[in-house]
């Protein structure tokens, strides 16, 4: 893809178009790494917008390599820009200096793609300048095969017939080995339990409060997701008066018994990496 | 990844306009059984004298260079022969190493080839899993395995055991061998019915779900 | 009917008497692997720099005298190729053996596990940012890449790239491989952060928060 291809030519590639810039996407790409564009400035949805109607317009004949990286990049610049968005305070504790990092990271992550997909170019290349090339792997010449000593087979027919139904035996595909991935050791519905019990005594609470006396940092999360949960749920209301500061809950889920639906959705097993992240080999 | 011929990548020259001595060359570098010069004719489009007078040119620069190789009319057919001069380091080459046994990867190569056959070499490779071509190159310089035309869809060759073999197995005929079913673990034996006809579960058919080795 | 090296029929000279290159020449024509210099010294009684010497002068004659095939060092090893330009005619006769071509996804999670091997498929699938499970698969079935033990710290399974990988890309050895840096601006700034660095971003690493990528 050329960086100057200022024209919407119908070539299939993904071109851009926004307010403060109109090219292919790789170019955007580009301008953004070398900070000539910042991402904070970019309307991502108009981005997906428009690649979904790329994606349309190029009707069956879509690409799925070309929706993968669309992906890849997306999903990092979404990253991006939500760490770019994330209010610059002085940097005073140790999170705050995670989040700077996490910020050149997710550069890192992205220019890191764009390098081995350039080299995965280089690869391509190579392979197909190889396949023009074939070795030597002739026979041997007949006086130099009557050379070699006659065969023996002595494990006879029965041990053959046994060998074939070895040799035959599905092997097991190379394995995407899960074991040691373990369901979660905390339950979101029973964290909730605990937070609405707690809410309930105390009708409103800020989250550092709810979470004081998490002895782990996984209690903390399945805390903080059974509050989305109920927050979808409406039994509790969420208030945060300055960004990263103190989340007040309050619970609006009144007195009645019923205790508000919360779903196992956080705590069912992994899912077996299969759909829609993995690519067709 | 052969490509069409009808459109080669960019700095390729078509077949008519290749410098004739070279390509003849790199075709006899690759073939196998002796290359007749109808065969090189149609092969190069060249006329048949043209291919002739290339090929005798060719054996005589190899002759006055000297070089370890030649290139000899044979048998009907031309092909690439090691200089009988130096006989002695490559007969050492082919015997080092050699046994009368054979290695596992190639007695099981073999056993696929006598069970299925006729069977391409990349239906053998999927069903053991690994790429069995070197082994494949064995048992057929060893005289157990032979071509048996190609598979009309993709054009593969078909390979199939021989006479040689049935002799080493001390075996009359093929209808000899043992049949599997009895060696069949139980879970196995239906896996034995669709080996053959099923295709859903065929990993070669070119229209089978699901099958991660077609990656394209 | 096998003949002792040891007693040649008359008028052959005894392997270390052989003029080298056409010695060299006829090997090579009966080699279906790469040979090593190591391997055609011990054969041929001469020293490994001699070997080698003759064989780049060999490769350099066949170049300047435009033949239709090549000597060429890849993997490790010398072997007869045919020459590229003349891959259209060969093309028509070896329609076998050719493999189809990798996807995009494959060639991409193939460059990542060439430049960081030995590497784990959670690493390789944080570079790429999608699942790489089943590309890997490919990659394995393939011959391009193989286990290579698992990481210590989290029992991850490692994959490294194959010789055959380097045979089918024409590479001498892994160190042959473009430089990434170019590539990569800031490279070792990026590749020392993400590779040792910040553990918060690292799936790999055994203490990682949210290592739900951590497939392996």
């Amino acid at each position: 893809m050329s960086e100057e291809e200022p024209q919407d030519v119908p070539d299939g590639v993904f071109k851009v178009r926004l307010a403060n810039f109109e090219g292919p996407f790789d170019l955007l790409l580009q301008l953004i790494s070398k900070h000539k564009l910042d991402v904070t400035e970019v309307a991502l949805s108009k981005v997906t917008d428009e690649f979904m109607a790329h994606i349309r317009a190029m009707g069956p004949d879509w690409d799925l390599d070309q929706t993968t990286e669309f992906l890849v990049v997306a999903a990092t610049l979404l990253d991006l820009k939500a760490a770019r968005l994330l209010p610059a305070a002085e940097v005073e504790d140790e999170a705050d200096l995670a989040l700077l990092e996490a910020r050149d990271l997710l550069f890192a992550r992205l220019l890191q793609y764009r390098a081995y997909k350039q080299i995965a170019d280089i690869f391509n290349r190579r392979l197909d300048d190889e396949a023009r090339r074939w070795p030597r792997t002739v026979g041997l010449e007949p006086h130099l095969a009557e050379l070699l000593p006659e065969v023996v087979i002595s494990i006879g027919p029965e041990g053959f017939a046994k060998l074939a139904v070895k040799a035959m035996q599905p092997r097991p595909k190379p394995q995407v080995y899960v074991d040691h991935i373990h369901a979660p050791l905390v339950s979101v519905q029973e964290q909730a339990g605990i937070v609405v019990a707690r809410l309930r005594e105390l009708g409103e609470a800020s989250f550092r409060v709810l979470v004081e006396d998490a002895d782990n940092t996984l209690t903390v999360v399945a805390r903080f997701l059974a509050l989305l949960e109920l927050y979808r749920e409406k039994a509790v209301a969420l208030d945060q008066e300055t960004a990263l500061g103190d989340l007040i809950v309050r619970w609006t889920g009144g007195d009645g018994g019923t205790q508000p639906a919360v779903t196992d959705e956080f705590d069912r097993p992994p899912e077996p990496p299969k759909p829609p992240k993995e690519e067709k080999a | 990844m052969s490509e069409e011929t009808a459109e080669l990548p960019a700095g390729l020259r078509p077949v008519a306009e290749l410098d004739l001595k070279p390509a003849l060359e790199a075709v006899l570098m690759v073939v196998d059984e002796p290359a007749t010069a109808e065969h090189l004719s149609k092969l190069l489009e060249r006329p048949k004298q043209t291919i002739t007078k290339a090929l005798r040119a060719l054996a005589e620069e190899y002759t006055a260079q000297g070089r370890g190789f030649e290139l000899r009319f044979v048998a009907g057919g031309w092909r690439f022969y090691t200089r009988g001069e130096y006989a002695p380091a490559v007969e050492r080459l082919v015997l080092e190493g050699q046994t009368a046994r054979l290695t596992q990867a190639a007695l099981e190569t073999l056993a696929v080839v006598a069970y299925r056959q006729p069977v391409s070499r990349s239906r053998v490779s999927v069903v053991r899993g690994v790429n069995c071509d070197g082994v494949m190159r064995t048992l057929l310089q060893r005289g157990l395995v032979e071509e048996a035309g190609t598979e009309p869809e993709t054009g593969a060759i078909l390979y199939r055991t021989t006479n040689y073999f049935l002799e080493r197995m001390g075996l009359r005929g093929l209808d000899e061998l043992p049949e599997l079913a009895p060696f069949l673990p139980e879970a196995e034996a239906i896996e034995a019915e669709t080996q053959e006809g099923v295709p859903s579960f065929d990993p070669d058919a070119p229209d089978a779900p699901g099958t991660d080795d077609a990656d394209d």
